[in-house]
Parts: structure tokens; sequence; C-alpha cells
């Protein structure tokens, strides 16, 4: 099984799909699933095997080649499953859309090209793999028209931005060492002049930045996860934005050889350094931003953020301080992430599905009654959002952690910490004011999220606690990655970690919170019974007050807000639209020169050479 | 303690606890108010006998009445009294609530509130001094003990009557009726 | 004072009697057609407060006597008056049988509620008057219960006694 | 083995027993502040063996499954912290893991008032959650001095290296991050000055507006073992956590009065004047201390 055969399926899947399309829509949506499932099945049982395939097509002369190890195994494995479960889900959610065929070909495009992506061995296809999916995403972001189509367009520049940074970083790599392929790049770069190096680093650390939302490359994020379709967000919050991640620890291993040699050279443990800062920052601000929020998937896109700066920082630390507990920490992030974050969107896109579009914080209400699956996907959702113990997040939160103390930066930590207290504040308004509470009239009929939409919410419910239970699975295939890239291996058993500065054992935590919560269940039944009573018999002071009379989930943290509201002004988003509206405004007053009438251009060509002249003869610079 | 009350506390532990845990709501139906606030602070402090005033009918289990009850505040009283669960017993002070006191002739006061909630104890007088209450503390305490202060049976037993009483009383009722009662049936026992 | 008030009124209204029983206050009784003319009159004259606004059920002469109280806040009401003293009670009778009087919340808007009042518990109706709903009273009375004809012992008698104990009549 | 086994049933029960003798004593102390008897001791016992029989209100599956995931959370806790020589859970996570597990009791309760459905229960959670992340912020900065100045994350390893070179209250940095956690001692137990989540006045109090017989004995039960939890943290970190528990209670005791005079004696703040003073003494002293901490190690 080649590498670029799997790309084929990959690719011609999609253009299939959209064929099957024009014939029949239930066609269509049976292609889709089989092609995704499929892929999943290629990739699991590719589970030990790295492949090797240099060259598959000559391209200007390159040789362009794939390759799959570790790494690309690991995120491959998330990218298919993930997308095969946005793929199922969207079954259902999109089924009386318009343009159906367009969206799922470009879902599975969009697949196929972070596949690409992963397994790239080589600069040019890892850049033209990135332009495809960048491209795809926009147009898959700009699919609800109207509000969609500026914050594609936010979306579009910015990446644009980067992959032309990451085009100049590739064409400076070429010149100085003309070759493209990333081994012979990470052994020759060992030999560079450290300035070099940082250059690299820095034109890619821009590229991945922001693609990862690092803080100050961020502002892309919230408009597009909100006005792209639910299901794509899903995979573009879950996987697609985490090919930063992916990128930064490309870089990690093409500098690898500067690790194993000369040790860390100064300037690239500064450099990151400066990325765990980032990280660190990225962390705080956004998830107190996301407090403020009153649309649900807005609130989930800043949180999108902020988690991103976990895996940032965890990778930024590990490599600075070669610390591989935190770099491990940092990957495991990222696949928890993509776990539950695609999760939470999923139960929204649920509600929204049911409740015809509604996803504002302050019109809902009351929905455990009527969506109990969609409740316990979001339940699961946040308390891995938050770290809460048994799930999945807790784990990877504790190695950064642990990392961060043990290697002596509590303020680090303390900014990570930090992050946790905001998360759980805005996300159980997000779980309070959506399922908890008043259920209002009009929501009082509304049946259950159908079997299609409850089956990824299942399915990804089970794999936050089973991750968080037993997170020695992910762990051994990360170690391996950590040692690939030339980190000290990790001491990883199936349930946790022990060593001598404090260890973790997820096995003993399930047990005691087991055994307990038995305990106390049956103390709870024994007492007196309970009765059962409607929601409108509540106590209001001896007062009878109807269902619909009130709803009070509006301003949920209104005095937090006061105190904090003048801080969390997102002043970046602000510099760049004015940056835009600068710019906008600058190429008006040069459009005044093209005054459209012949003789003007030639006074202008005559003076250009007049000048020309002039500066030759006074400063001679030929 | 003597020897005899902790055996009656393993014999008994559910009836010797509400005895001496008794969380009561007040409701500052008519001039009995006045009379609370001294019991439960520093002078005579009911927290003696175990009483404290709780915020909510749901976490109560004892139900002051404290004076007149005029029309308007019966249905507030039906509406807590409904809120509470079992175990739960209501003292009424002064006579207004027993025969309408010196409103017996008043065409917006209630005269026997015996009629619409059911009464465990009563206290005479036009509003009763704290010790009184204390009195009555005490007296509910044998009541419990004998097991007559049996408000709540009686209001089950009884619902249907009740309910029509409040009804006859207050025109419809707006929240549904706290046990099952048939529309069609008049009057009799409610299973 | 009153002199000149009382030359005034005489002068303006026909069938107006101004007395003054006590220091600082004055009764001005009028009919019914000329009240809100006199209360328009006294508003102008500086007395924006409406008091009070009360009836008295005269059964043995047939009639309802409504009593406006008023005050006033400005000093003009006289060379030597103090703002609030003076204190002007303005009556008129208007028949039992056919209790209607009109509004005068086109003059003191703060009479809404005492009109709301009075009509409860008289029955007297404001014409004029926006919502004439009950205020205080939960029930529907036969008559209302203000007037002297409602005969509160037997409405006791029959509304509440009628209300059988609970569990004696099961016997 | 036996003995293991004896420790994990027997500690929980002691801590609760602890955690109740402290609710009535916090009663009778009160009392006696106010000029006034007071009930018995014993009268939380009571109050609580009545709410075992009482009836009760429930509002859906949620409502009881959140109070019970808080308590369990709770006694898991417990089971982490060092009693004296006892510490059933020690091998298996350090404080990060018990700062974590920490989260189970106020999600629970905020869980399942969230099903309450009354406008007091969501003012109450709003409240409770604000005033969380007020003093969560000197509480964080508290935890990494001490974790950095001993090294570990691990509570029986900072005891262990406290029994030799004295209580760390002792040492200049801890010292500031020890009265630090003092001051905001007050408003993790839920105690007077800091009570506007459960404020009976106000808004009927909070998260227990809704909660009857069974759920008002869970709430009681997880409020107690909250005053063992949050004084046995300090007496660990702080006051060395004494070899047998006679000493370490005594120590807890006393820390428990100290709060208890300001409980007794203070007025109730609103949220934003206690956000505000969380937010400006004790952070100044933990950040100063983590400063000291982490100039004195690099």
């Amino acid at each position: 099984m080649k590498p670029q055969l799997i790309l084929l399926i990959a690719f011609g899947g999609a253009f299939l799909t959209y064929i099957f399309g024009k014939i029949s829509s239930k066609l269509r949506d049976g292609a889709a699933v089989a092609i995704s499932l499929a892929l999943v099945a290629i990739f699991a049982c590719l589970y030990g095997r790295p492949l090797q395939e240099s060259f598959y097509w000559g391209f200007l002369g390159l040789n362009l080649s794939l390759r799959l190890d570790a790494l690309s195994w690991f995120f491959a494995i998330a990218i298919v499953s993930l997308g095969a479960l946005s793929i199922i889900f969207s079954l259902r959610y999109m089924r009386d859309r318009e343009r159906t065929d367009f969206y799922y070909s470009m879902m599975l495009m969009v697949n196929a090209a972070m596949l690409g992506i992963v397994l790239s061995n080589d600069l040019i296809s890892f850049y033209i793999f990135w332009e495809m999916m960048s491209w795809c995403t926009f147009l898959l972001i700009s699919y609800n028209q109207h509000r969609a189509l500026d914050a594609g367009m936010k979306y579009i520049i910015m990446s644009m931005i980067g992959s032309v940074a990451m085009l100049a970083g590739i064409l400076s790599l070429y010149v100085s060492f003309d070759t493209l392929l990333i081994p012979q790049i990470a052994s020759s770069l060992a030999t560079a002049s450290p300035g070099y190096v940082l250059f690299v680093l820095v034109i890619f650390g821009i590229a991945f930045g922001i693609k990862n939302a690092i803080m100050p490359l961020h502002t892309w994020l919230p408009d597009s996860y909100a006005e792209a379709p639910s299901p794509f967000t899903a995979v573009l919050s879950g996987m697609l934005t985490r090919m930063g991640v992916y990128g930064l620890l490309l870089i990690t291993y093409v500098i690898g050889g500067m690790i194993g040699g000369t040790g860390l050279g100064s300037n690239v443990s500064k450099f990151n350094y400066v990325l765990a800062w980032l990280g660190a920052l990225t962390i705080v601000v956004p998830t107190f931003i996301a407090m403020l929020q009153n649309d649900a998937k807005q609130l989930l896109a800043w949180h999108g953020i902020g988690q991103g700066g976990y895996m940032v920082l965890g990778i930024g630390f590990g490599v600075a301080t070669a610390n591989s507990l935190a770099l491990a920490g940092g990957i495991f992030h990222t696949l928890n992430h993509a776990i539950y974050i695609v999760l939470l969107f999923m139960s929204v896109a649920a509600v929204q599905y049911r409740t015809g579009g509604v996803r504002d914080l302050n019109s809902l209400g009351g929905l455990v009654a009527r969506m109990p699956v969609a409740f316990v996907g979001a339940l699961l959702g946040i308390s891995g959002l938050i770290g809460l113990p048994l799930t999945n997040g807790f784990v990877s939160k504790w190695m950064i952690y642990k990392a961060l103390i043990i290697e002596g930066h509590p303020f680090l930590a303390f900014a990570a910490l930090i992050g946790t207290w905001g998360t759980i504040l805005s996300v159980y308004k997000f779980l309070h004011n959506m399922y908890l509470g008043q259920l209002p009239e009009k929501y009082k009929h509304l049946e259950k999220s159908p079997f299609s939409m409850q089956l990824p919410i299942a399915v990804l419910s089970s794999a936050v606690v089973l991750f968080g239970i037993l997170p020695g699975i992910p762990l051994r295939v990360i170690n391996k990655i950590c040692t690939w890239l030339g980190f000290s291996s990790l001491d990883v058993t199936i349930w946790g970690f022990t060593s001598e500065t404090g260890t973790l054992n997820t096995i003993n935590l399930l047990a005691a919170i087991v055994v307990v919560s038995a305990v106390v269940w049956v103390l709870f039944h024994r007492a007196a019974k309970s009765v059962v009573v409607a929601q409108d018999d509540n106590y209001a002071a001896g007062a009878y007050v109807p269902r619909d009379k009130y709803h009070y989930t509006a301003g949920f943290y209104e005095p937090l807000f006061t105190m904090l509201r003048p801080y969390l002004r997102d002043v970046v988003d602000e510099f760049y639209t004015a940056l835009a509206g600068a710019v906008r405004k600058s190429c008006g007053a040069v459009r005044r020169i093209y005054t459209g009438d012949v003789g003007n251009y030639v006074t202008y060509i005559i003076l250009f050479l007049a000048s020309l002249i002039l500066v030759q003869l006074r400063w001679r610079p030929w | 303690m003597d020897r005899n009350q902790i055996a009656k506390w393993f014999k008994e532990p559910s009836k010797m606890a509400n005895k001496y845990s008794l969380h009561a709501i007040y409701f500052c139906t008519g001039c009995g108010i006045i009379e609370v606030p001294p019991v439960i602070t520093a002078r005579w402090d009911a927290e003696r006998f175990g009483v404290i005033p709780v915020a909510t009918p749901r976490q109560a289990n004892l139900f002051l009445i404290t004076g007149y009850v005029s029309v308007k505040t019966l249905k507030a009283i039906i509406r807590t009294y409904e809120q509470m669960y079992e175990p739960k017993y209501t003292v009424a002070f002064g006579s207004c609530p027993i025969n309408g006191g010196m409103y017996w002739d008043s065409y917006n006061t209630i005269k026997h509130l015996d009629k619409y909630i059911p009464i465990d104890g009563w206290i005479a007088g036009c509003m009763p001094r704290p010790e009184a209450i204390f009195v009555a503390v005490t007296h509910l305490w044998t009541l419990i003990d004998k097991g007559m202060a049996n408000g709540y049976e009686r209001y089950k037993k009884y619902y249907r009557a009740y309910r029509r009483n409040q009804e006859l009383a207050l025109g419809k009722l707006e929240w549904p009726p706290l046990y099952p009662i048939g529309e069609h049936t008049e009057g009799g026992e409610c299973d | 004072m009153i002199e000149q008030l009382k030359r005034e009124l005489e002068a303006t209204f026909k069938g107006v009697s101004v007395t003054s029983e006590a220091d600082r206050r004055i009764t001005v009784v009028v009919d019914p057609l000329q009240a809100l003319a006199l209360l328009r009159f006294f508003k102008d004259r500086g007395f924006s407060h409406l008091a009070l606004l009360s009836a008295v059920d005269l059964i043995d002469k047939h009639a309802f006597e409504l009593v406006y109280v008023l005050t006033s806040y400005v000093e003009d009401t006289g060379e030597d008056a103090v703002p609030g003293e003076l204190i002007l009670v303005v009556k008129s009778m208007i028949p039992r049988d056919k209790p209607t009087f009109k509004s005068v919340i086109s003059i003191y808007p703060n009479a809404e509620p005492y009109e709301r009042e009075i009509h409860e518990l008289f029955g007297i109706h404001f014409d004029g008057h926006p919502r004439l709903t009950p205020l205080f009273l939960e029930r529907q009375y036969p008559i209302p219960p203000f007037r002297k004809d409602f005969d509160t012992r037997r409405y006791v008698e029959d509304v509440f006694g009628s209300i059988p104990a609970i569990g004696d009549e099961e016997g | 083995m036996v003995g293991r086994i004896l420790q994990f049933i027997l500690y929980p029960l002691v801590a609760l027993a602890i955690g109740v003798f402290f609710l009535g004593l916090a009663r009778k102390i009160t009392a006696r502040i106010q000029w006034r008897y007071g009930p018995p001791l014993v009268q939380p016992v009571i109050d609580m063996i009545r709410l075992f029989y009482q009836k009760s209100v429930s509002h859906g599956p949620v409502f009881a499954v959140g109070l019970i995931m808080s308590l369990a959370g709770s006694i898991v806790v417990v089971l982490f912290l060092p009693f004296g020589s006892i510490c059933p859970l020690s091998g298996s996570g350090g404080l990060l893991v018990v700062l974590y597990v920490m989260l189970l009791a106020p999600m629970g309760i905020a869980l399942s008032g969230g099903q309450g459905a009354n406008p007091n229960i969501s003012i109450g959670i709003s409240r409770k959650l604000i005033l969380a992340l007020g003093y969560e912020v000197p509480f964080l900065l508290v935890l990494l001095t001490v974790m950095t100045h001993y090294n570990t994350i691990s509570i029986v390893q900072v005891v262990e290296a406290q029994r030799d070179i004295g209580w760390s209250i002792a040492s200049l940095p801890l010292f500031l991050s020890g009265v630090s956690y003092l001051l905001i001692l007050p408003a993790m137990l839920g105690f007077r000055p800091f009570d506007v989540s459960t404020a009976p006045q106000e808004i009927s109090s909070g998260p227990l507006v809704e909660y009857g017989g069974k759920y008002l004995l869970m709430a009681t039960i997880e409020h107690a073992l909250l005053l063992f939890i949050d004084i046995a943290l300090f007496v660990n970190l702080f006051l060395g956590g004494a070899g047998n528990p006679i000493i370490f209670f005594v120590k807890m005791l006393i820390v428990f009065v100290l709060v208890l005079f300001i409980h007794a004696a203070f007025p109730r703040l609103r949220i934003e004047q206690a956000i505000r003073y969380l937010w400006k003494w004790p952070t100044a002293l933990a950040l100063a201390g983590l400063i000291i901490v982490t100039i004195g190690r690099s």
C-alpha cells in the first residue's frame, strides 16, 4: 500500500462523490461515507509499518516524495476518523440544504489535502497540499453566503499571508541547500549558521502561527468558525487548525539535528521560549473573551484559540528545555482537543438542526429534557475542555503543568491554570444557557436528535472518557514520536506516569471515584423518596409564576463583565481592521494617478527616465 | 438526655430528629411577624430548641402563620404549604386564624384557617409573646411524639375537600392540584 | 383670605357654599355639574396636589358625597399662606341610585388608583377612567362592601359560614 | 493490606465527623458571640437525620447526578490529603490532581442547580463561580509557590520536607503565601464576609433553593467535607501536618476558630467588592511570595 495510492483514493473519492451527486443524492451519501470509512480502515492497518516512497512525479526537475512515519500516522488517523464522523454527522444535517454535492466533495477534498500535508516528505508537495487545504476551507467557510463571505475573505487573506511567508522560506531553503527533501534539509541545517536557522524558524513560525491562531494572528478564527456550516466547523476546529501544530512539530524535526548535535542553539531555544510565552498569552486572553460571547459557536471558537495556546505552550516549552514530558503533553493535547471540540460543535449543530438554526445562548434553555444524548455529549465535551479528572483533557494538561513546575517556570503554569478557571466559567455558561434552566414554550415538543447525529456524539464521548482513564493507548504512539524527534522517551504505563517528583495513576482515580459514587448513590437511594415536579412548580415566594413569564439566563456573569469588559476588547482585531482601512484609503489615493488620458502616461515615463539619469549622474550606483 | 431518650433515638430516629430540628419558614402575614425576630435573636433564642428560620419552603418542615389571613394572602399560604414536603407541621399564631379574632365579621379575611390548610398547633392571644411560642414548640414536640401532629396526612386524605374549600374562597386556582383528584367526583375521600 | 376667596367663588360659580370651620381649612360644597370646573379653578390657583379622594355613603339622603382634599405647594394662595398649610376640601353630592361621576384624571392624574378603589368599594362608576379593574379585593361581591346597605355579618355568615369544616361532613 | 482498606473506609468517615463537628462548633460559637445560648453541639447531626427522613422535590435526573458527582468529588479529594500519617491515595496523584478533583464539587452543584430552573439558583451559581474565579487567582499562586519551593507536586513530600526544616510558614516567602491563603480561606469555605452565593436574605440561599430532604443532606455533607479539605490542605502545606492525627486536629481547630471569628463578626460583601478585595491584597502577597521563590530558585 503505497502512500500515493492512498492519496489517489482520497482525491479520487472527492471527484467521484461529485459525479455520483449528479446521479442521486443517496448514492452520493453512501459513496462519501464508504470512502471516508475505507480511509480509516487503511490507516488503522498501517499502524506499525513506516512507508517510504521517493519519487512519484517529476515536477520541474524536483522529485516529490511521500512518507508515513509515527508523527504522520498519528495525525493521519485523527484526520480520517474525525473526517468520517463529521461526514456521517452531516448526512442528516445537510439533507435539505442546496449545493450538497459541492459540500460533500469539498469535505472529502479538505480531508484529502490534509492527508497530503501529513504524508508529504518534501516541501513542494507540502506547500501544494497546504494551498489546496486553504482554498477548500475558504470555499466551505463561505458556503452560507452573506455574512460567511467576509468571514471567508478574512480567513483566506490571513492564510495567504502565511503561505506566502512559507513559500519565501521554501525558496530560501532551496537556494541555500538546493534540495527540498525534508530529511536532507534537516541534516544540512545542522551545519547552517544559527542566524539562518532562526530566520527559517521565524518564517515557518509565522505560517504555522496563523494557521494555529496563536494570539496576535488569531483574528480570523472566531468569525470563520461561527459562519461555516457546523459539521465543517467541527473538522475545521478539530484537525484543520491543528495542521499548524503539525508544522511546528515538523520544524522541531527539521532542526532536530541541532538538538542532538550541538545541543540547543541559544537562539533556537530563545525562539521556542517566545513561542511558549505566546502560547501562555493565547491561553488566558481568549478564554476570558469567550465568557463575553452570547453566541454558542463564537464561544467555542474562542476556546479553540485558547486550547491552541496549550499545545503551543507544551511544544514550545518542550523544545526550549528539551523536556519530552511537555512535548508529549502538547501533542497529546492536540488529539484530546480535536476529540472534545468536535464533540461540542456536533452537539451545538444537533441543537441548531432541531431549533432551526438558533444558536443565541440567551434564547435557548432546558433542552436536557428534550435532547438527552446531545446533553451528555456536551457535558463530556466541556468536562474534557476543562480537564476534569477521568477525561482526556486532564491527562494532557497534567503533563504540561508538571513539566512547567518541575522545570521551575511557575508563571507559565499560572497562566495555564487561570486559563482553566476561565474555561470553567465560560463553558458552564454555555451548558447552562443551552441545556439547563427553563425550557421555553416553543421548544416544548422538540424531538430528539436523529440517530445519524447521535452515533458520532456517542463515539466521541466514549473516546473522551476512554483516553482519560487509559491514557497509555495514545501515549505509546506519542512516545514513539518523541523518540523519533530526538527527545528522551517517557516511562509511560497504561494508566499514567510514575516518577519520584509526583505520579499520576488514573486507574486508582477511576476506582476511587466509582466506588465512592456508588456508596453515595446507595446512601442517596435509601433516603426518603423524592417527587419529580413540573418545571413551573418552583419556589417564587408564594406566587405562582407561569412558564414563559420570565427568562433569567441573560447576562450570566454581569458583575464580572462590568469589571473586566474594558480590558477584554479585541484590540488585535481592531488594529487589523484599521490597517485594512488605511490600506484601502491609500490605494484609493494611488488610483487617481490613472486619469485615463494618454498624455499623462507619457509625461510620467519621461519624468521617470529623467530621474533615473539624474541618479546615475549623481551617485553612479551602476 | 436521660437513658430512655437515647433508647428512643434508636427506636424511631425520624420522629426524634423531627422533634429537635424544626426548620421554620414563617410567612409575614398579619401583625404576628413582629413576634418572630425577638424569638430567633439574642433575647429568646429559638435555636436552643433547634428552630432556625430558613429561606424556602423546600428546606422547611415547620410553617409559622403569624396573624390574620386576608383572602389574597391565603393564595400565597396555600402555595407555600403545598411546596413543603412531608413530614411538615403548621403553627398558627394568635386568635385571628382560629376563628377570625377581631376581624370575625370582616368581608376580606379568612375566618377558620383550618378549613383551607391543616393546622397542627394554635397559639391563642392577640399576638402571643415569645414564651407562648416556645410553649407551642414544646407542645408540638409532645404532639409529634404521640403522632398526633399529622396535619399533612389529613391534607392528603381529605385533599379533595380542602381543594374545594380553597376554590370556594379564592375562585379557580392557577396551579394544578397537589394530589391527583378526579375533576368529576364531588367531595369525599381521595385515594 | 377666606372672604376674598368666597367673593371670587360666588362671582364665578352659583350655588357654592364656602365655610371655614377651623383655622387654615376651607370646605367648599358644590353641585356635581360644576365640580370639575371648580377643581380646574383651584388647580390654576396653585392647589396642584390632590391629597385624597374619598366617598361617604349618606344612605338616609340617598346620596354619595365625593370628597376631594387639595393642598398647594406654591406661595400665591394668599399673602401670608405658608406652602401646603392651607387645606381645601371640595364636596359634591351625587344621587345614590345613579352613582356615576366624571373622572378627574385629566386635572389630577394621581386620582387614577383612588377612583379604582372607590369604584371597587362603593360601586361609583367614573366615566373617562382608562381601566376600572379591581384593585384590592380577590373575590366578587354582590353589593360593593363599603356601602351601608351591605350587611357584612350576613355576608360572612353565608359565604365563609357555608364552607364546611374538613372531616366533619364525612362523619 | 487490611490496614490500607481500613484507611480507605475510616478516613472519609473521620473527615466527615470532623467537618460536622466544625459545623456544630460554628453555630455554637456564632450564637455565643451574639449573646445567645445556641443549639447543642450535635445539632447538625440531628438536622442531617431529619433531612434523611424528609421527602423532597426533584427536577430531573441531572438534579441528582450533579449532586452525587459533587459529593463523590469531595470524598475523593479527602482521600488524597494526608491526615497525620494516614494518606490512602498518596501514591497516585499529587497537588495537581487534588486541584483538578476539587473542581468536581462546584461543577457538580452548578450542574444540579442548573436543572432546578429557578432564577435564584441561577444567580447563586453565577455568583459562586465568579467568587471561585476570585479566590482561585491567589490560591493558584500560593500552590505554585509551595510547589516550586519544594520542587515537587506531591503533598506527602511537602509534609516530609517540613518535618526537618520546620513549618514552611516560618520561612519568609512561604509566610507571605500562608497569610494570603488565610485571607482567602473565608471565601473558599463560603463564610460570612463572602457567602454571597448562598445569601438567605438576598437570593433565598442561592443554589440550595430547590434542595429538600436528601438533597439538602448531601449539600450539608459536601459543605462539611469542604471545611475539612480546605483547612487540612492549609495545615499540610503551611503548618507542617503533624505526625499523629490528634496534633493535626488541634492545628485544624485553631485555624477554623480563627476564620470563625471573622465569620461571626462581619456583614456580607457585595460580589464586586469581594472580587476587588480578593484580587488586591491576597493576590499581591501571593505574587510577592512567588517572585521571591522563583528568584531564590534560579
